[in-house]
């Protein structure tokens, strides 16, 4: 035993850890952690969400904290979208800055690799950006504010069928966590709500050309087409859907990853017309919505994203939780989120007993016109 | 003395422990193809092979992990036959053009068997994988690889690394030893697969892809290969320095890069330059 | 629709082939298998794209910018990592290990400088529409890459087969001692050579980007696959090899893609490569060259 | 006297060229013998042949009445043929010793589970190989430089390591590709004295040569080969009295003293 602690002390000065002096911190301040995609490919996720929780929690501290006085330290931390480094990050944070909760991670899988040791651990995670099937299921500290795509595309296939699509086929990147389960899901919603499946394509999220897929497509006439995918495929598909002459009497619908401004960016005229449901619009009428844009732009100088958007949410709502349970405790925060409620910048946001969002009310169905997104119709 | 701060160092560092040694572990995995003049950049590949097959056989069988420990480099060694049978009887680098695709081959494999989890991976593996596990097997590889490297075995295997012609008139199957070679990384690289899967919860298709698989190379070179404990001193390194000088990670990779260039242009022994002394008369 | 996917599949295929070109010249002179050559490709299809969007948006221009720049990096690249391993008769191995090393570092510092954001050309550049042919659809912007493909190869040869310099670098390809005792310079043919195929690789990176509206950091890392199984199953350093391989993969790529499922392209690909390693190693049009010879 | 080693009509085409032309060679048990030859006539080649580097076009090659043409480079060495090469090839990041050792992989015989668990079986072999590689350095001169690095050394002191390596399995037949390459006198006098040696030794020596006074002084018997063709084969006596010889060989004697000087000069050259 001591050659072993010997060797850990070794190896704790080598990695520079400072255990001890943190825990004295933890009196007069929350600790409060995050795990984002800070760097990396993902990253504009990630620092979006990133955005969004500073600039909640800023109100929140400004606002005189929590547990009367208590200002919340937050402290984020970089998963580089790797696995191994989300779970180090995680159990940094409780490990070594015993953190209440956790908000994140980015990625679904992410989510599937730290979550079962933070629930061993009791300690309470929340996705923000999280939409995969089955996530909270690891267990009863794991939830998520994202709603899930089941309860936001029906809403973009009801406006379709309400145009005249009976008949759909779907494209997906099948090598990517978020995309694959945006075609499950709305291969789902499609089978719920009539729609008639002829055609099931798949590629992957770095392919460049779609040719072959959608010559088959283009042969069996759907009246509408899904696509599940993040947003740079989704933009390369419909740029090359529309050369090889698919036309205005080709409905297309997006998942989520079609859901960001870049669309237009990328793909021009190419993406007119496509469709999708979100759950946040920019130009959403609440006055909560107007407040939450103007404080993003005075920090940041730029608009914020449905990312920032469920982040800066998702931190409210945990404050909330926190004040609450009356204590520091992940336990009886835990409990407390079971019954926070609160009307934010999404709509109306609470948990049900899977620890999903409870509401699906705020969903939206947007609709591209010359590169720019606008309520549909 | 109060050791409570040590568990929670434990608990807090327990996966980056865990990733050292594995990491360690396909370090010598590395090792030992160059060690016999050749190149194989389908190691990270093999590892994926040992982490899905022994999570299959964990999750799907049940079978119980003393069991499932060493089957798990049963399928990694198949791939390597399949790729080293006929690539090894070619000259120089066959064996290393026929691996670089490897990964990301399988890794679009995986994605289409939803059997395997698809995009998702293979989630909820249980933990068991214990640090002994790991540093246990860390040290009898070093110890196998040392006793051979000081022996007649190690003496064929530097003169094939040296010349393969000078090798083969002195009755040495290039062939035979590089084949070995290889299934012997194959191997030790489908148990750190293993060992990994059963360390995380969470296994997916895209982590044994064409960037592990040149960070195990810089792991061998940084370390050089003129001994087992090179390449494991160059994993330890490389493992955590990213974990010291976080905020760097976009510069992670490029220093990885960087390490195996400037390893085989300046200093071809490697950092640590060691050389087995194998006997004085 | 076959007509159509038939095409798609040409097309996709002279796209590896335009790629391995350069990648199986290098090959074939230098004995190098150089893996920053897909570097090259990104090299040519950024210099490309900041050239229209700064300077002038035109392809007529921009193609030999991007041809130009990515040659001039492959100069410089080839001349920091492999002539002091050439100078020093060292293993092939060592060669592939530096080059290795050298793409997974240029790569990241290139995701690291310009964001691994895709991004594409100016719109307009070329024509968006696409001619009909019978219900066969092709864009302008496949029609300049099956162009420029011919043209390319067409020059490679009149360089190799038509000039002087042409000899020198087929001689060295040959037998780089004999070549530098008749008095060739060999430093200055690898150069050439490493010049010419990176400008290769450059104007394909812009081209390519072109066609499928992507640039981003790692379009080079992707070909690269592909462009291993086509110099492989065409034979290492075989030119004419590399271009019937290459159109052969795109065509093979896209039927089974659009008859058998979209999922099996990479499969198809490597089981190919596979196959080919275990009864033609020298590829399909090559003489088998065993250990033993 | 039984043929150790029997050529039949062995070939070796390159495209367009024919380096090695049918050659029927016998080299006898216990003799020195020697292939000469001017400058590219195919002398490196056969040996390249006869030691299993090249693949025949077509023929045979028997060794101790067994047919080896078919057989890989190694299997050949196991057979006890060993050789070594005209541009040296020791194992420079190697010790000396290290280098004869490994010459001496033919006559290892513990495999990877003895090694591993380090038995008395293996222990033994270690002593027993340690022992006969310093007898082989000791034959060469060498036995106290056992433990500095091979590539430390002069050319002809790495020339010896080569030898040194060759003969430690104590070969049936060994093949030396021109040993005197770039010695002086006194050297190639010493080089003479080792060969004769290794074939007391009982240890057949079959040698090209350029140095035509080693040659003469030293073999029992001599080949000559012009443009890929066996022209001669005799004594040394009745090789120089040949008329085809003659024509062939010494008539271009000019050109292969300067071949040879060429040759010197490069292999000084190398061993800078």
């Amino acid at each position: 035993m001591k050659r072993r602690s010997f060797t850990l002390m070794a190896a704790a000065s080598v990695l520079g850890v400072g255990v001890l002096p943190r825990i004295s911190l933890a009196a007069d301040t929350i600790p409060v952690g995050s795990i984002e995609v800070l760097t990396g490919p993902v990253s504009p996720y990630g620092i979006a969400i990133r955005d969004g929780e500073t600039l909640a929690l800023e109100e929140i501290n400004a606002a005189g904290g929590v547990l009367g006085g208590k200002k919340i330290a937050l402290t984020v931390e970089d998963s580089a979208a790797n696995k191994d480094q989300a779970i180090n990050a995680a159990r940094k944070l409780i490990g070594r800055d015993k953190v209440v909760a956790i908000i994140g991670p980015t990625l679904s899988a992410e989510y599937f690799a730290l979550a079962p040791m933070t629930n061993q651990r009791k300690v309470p995670v929340i996705g923000t950006s999280i939409t995969s099937i089955g996530a909270t299921d690891i267990g009863p500290f794991c939830f998520r504010t994202s709603l899930p795509e089941a309860d936001v595309i029906p809403a973009a296939l009801r406006k379709a069928m309400a145009r005249g699509a009976k008949t759909i086929a779907l494209l997906y990147a099948n090598d990517d966590l978020f995309s694959k389960s945006s075609y499950d899901q709305m291969k789902v919603a499609a089978e719920t709500a009539g729609l008639k499946i002829i055609d099931i394509e798949t590629f992957a999220t770095k392919d460049t050309d779609f040719s072959a897929q959608l010559t088959k497509v283009k042969g069996l006439k759907p009246d509408a087409i899904g696509i599940a995918a993040l947003v740079e495929p989704t933009a390369g598909v419909l740029l090359q859907a529309r050369q090889l002459g698919f036309g205005a009497e080709t409905q297309f619908l997006g998942g989520n990853g079609a859901n960001s401004p870049r669309l237009g960016e990328i793909a021009g005229a190419a993406a007119d017309g496509i469709m999708v449901g979100s759950p946040w619009f920019i130009a959403k009428d609440t006055p909560q919505n107007k407040a939450f844009i103007a404080a993003f732009n005075r920090k940041y100088g730029k608009n914020p994203d449905q990312f920032a958007a469920q982040a800066y949410d998702t931190m409210h709502l945990l404050a909330r939780a926190i004040d609450k349970a009356g204590a520091a405790d992940p336990l009886k925060i835990r409990d407390a989120l079971m019954q926070v409620k609160q009307d934010g910048v999404m709509g109306p946001l609470s948990f049900n007993a899977k620890r999903d969002p409870a509401s699906a009310e705020g969903v939206l169905v947007l609709e591209m016109h010359a590169g720019k997104f606008s309520i549909a119709p | 003395m109060d050791l409570s701060w040590l568990d929670d160092f434990l608990w807090t560092y327990q996966n980056v422990i865990h990733s050292v040694g594995i990491n360690g572990l396909l370090a010598l995995s590395m090792y030992v193809v160059l060690a016999v003049g050749q190149l194989s950049l389908g190691q990270a590949a093999f590892m994926g092979l040992g982490a899905y097959s022994a999570a299959l056989m964990t999750l799907k069988l049940g079978w119980p992990f003393w069991m499932v420990l060493p089957l798990s480099c049963v399928v990694p060694i198949l791939f390597a036959l399949a790729i080293g049978l006929p690539t090894l009887r070619l000259s120089g680098v066959y064996l290393a053009i026929a691996t670089v695709g490897l990964g990301e081959v399988l890794k679009a494999l995986y994605v289409n068997i939803d059997y395997v989890g698809g995009a998702l991976g293979l989630t909820g593996i249980p933990e068991a994988t214990e640090t002994w596990m790991i540093y246990g097997l860390l040290a009898l590889a070093v110890l196998a690889f040392w006793l051979v490297a000081r022996s007649g075995i190690g003496r064929a295997m530097e003169a094939i690394r040296e010349d393969e012609t000078a090798a083969r008139v002195m009755g040495v199957s290039c062939f035979r030893y590089q084949l070995g070679a290889l299934v012997v990384s194959a191997m030790l690289a489908g148990i750190a697969g293993a060992l990994e899967a059963h360390s995380t919860s969470l296994i997916s298709p895209g982590e044994f892809g064409f960037e592990p698989e040149v960070s195990i190379l810089s792991f061998a070179l940084l370390g050089g290969i003129g001994t087992p404990i090179g390449p494991v001193v160059g994993a330890f390194i490389l493992t955590l320095l990213p974990e010291l000088l976080r905020g760097m990670a976009d510069l992670r990779l490029v220093f990885n890069g960087v390490i195996i260039v400037v390893a085989v242009l300046f200093m071809p022994e490697g950092l640590v330059a060691l050389r087995l002394r194998r006997r004085s008369a | 629709m076959l007509a159509q996917q038939l095409v798609n599949g040409v097309l996709l295929g002279a796209t590896y082939a335009l790629f391995a070109l350069g990648f199986t010249l290098m090959f074939g002179v230098l004995k190098v298998i150089n893996l920053t050559y897909g570097f090259y490709f990104t090299a040519g299809a950024f210099a490309a794209l900041f050239f229209t969007r700064y300077v002038v948006a035109s392809v007529w221009l921009a193609l030999p910018v991007a041809a130009i720049a990515a040659g001039i990096i492959a100069m410089a690249c080839d001349g920091l990592l492999l002539t002091r391993l050439r100078r020093r008769g060292a293993p092939e191995l060592s060669s592939l290990m530096v080059t290795v090393g050298a793409v997974l570092a240029l790569n990241s510092a290139a995701a690291a400088l310009f964001s691994p954001d895709i991004r594409r050309l100016p719109v307009g550049l070329v024509s968006v529409e696409s001619f009909n042919f019978w219900g066969v659809r092709v864009t302008t912007a496949q029609f300049l890459v099956l162009g420029a493909s011919i043209v390319l190869v067409g020059a490679l040869i009149w360089l190799l087969r038509g000039t002087r310099v042409g000899v020198a670098i087929r001689a060295v390809a040959e037998n780089p001692e004999a070549a530098g005792l008749m008095g060739i310079n060999t430093g200055r043919t690898a150069a050439l050579v490493s010049f010419v195929s990176g400008a290769l690789a450059g104007a394909g990176g812009m081209l390519i980007g072109l066609n499928f509206n992507a640039i981003h950091p790692y379009m080079g890392e992707e070909m690269m696959l592909r462009g291993f199984v086509v110099v492989i199953v065409g034979g290492l350093g075989d030119i004419r090899g590399a271009l019937i391989a290459g159109l052969m993969l795109g065509v093979v790529e896209v039927l089974t893609a659009g008859y058998i499922d979209s999922g099996m392209k990479e499969a198809v690909s490597f089981a190919i490569l596979v196959l080919v390693l275990w009864t033609r190693p020298s590829g399909l049009f090559g003489a088998p060259k065993l250990r033993r010879a | 006297m039984s043929a150790l080693l029997q050529t039949r009509n062995l070939t070796r085409r390159y495209s367009g060229l024919v380096a090695v032309d049918s050659v029927d060679m016998e080299v006898h048990e216990g003799e020195i013998h020697a292939l000469i030859g001017p400058n590219g006539a195919g002398k490196t080649t056969l040996f390249n042949l006869i030691s299993g580097l090249t693949a025949p076009s077509e023929g045979s090659i028997t060794l101790a009445g067994r047919e080896v043409a078919a057989l890989p480079a190694e299997r050949r060495a196991a057979l006890g043929l060993a050789r070594t090469f005209q541009n040296i090839r020791v194992f420079s990041a190697m010790t000396v010793l290290e280098n004869v050792l490994t010459g001496l992989q033919p006559r290892r015989r513990c495999g990877l589970a003895a090694t591993l668990l380090r038995t008395p079986m293996f222990r033994r072999e270690e002593r027993t190989l340690v022992a006969r590689a310093l007898v082989a350095l000791e034959t060469v001169g060498l036995a106290a430089r056992a433990d500095e690095p091979a590539g430390g050394l002069s050319y002809g002191d790495q020339r010896r390591v080569e030898i040194a390596r060759a003969i430690a399995p104590e070969p049936a037949l060994l093949l030396l590709d021109e040993p005197a390459a770039g010695m002086n006198p006194a050297e190639t006098e010493a080089l003479g004295r080792l060969v004769r040696r290794i074939r007391d030794g009982g240890t057949t020596v079959l040698l090209v040569e350029h140095d035509m006074g080693f040659v003469m002084d030293i073999s029992d018997a001599v080949t000559v080969l012009s443009f890929g063709k066996c022209i001669c084969q005799g004594t040394p006596v009745e090789v120089r009295s040949s008329p085809e010889v003659m024509e062939a060989y010494l008539g271009q004697k000019v050109a292969a003293r300067l071949a040879q000087r060429f040759a010197g000069a490069q292999a000084g050259r190398a061993s800078a």
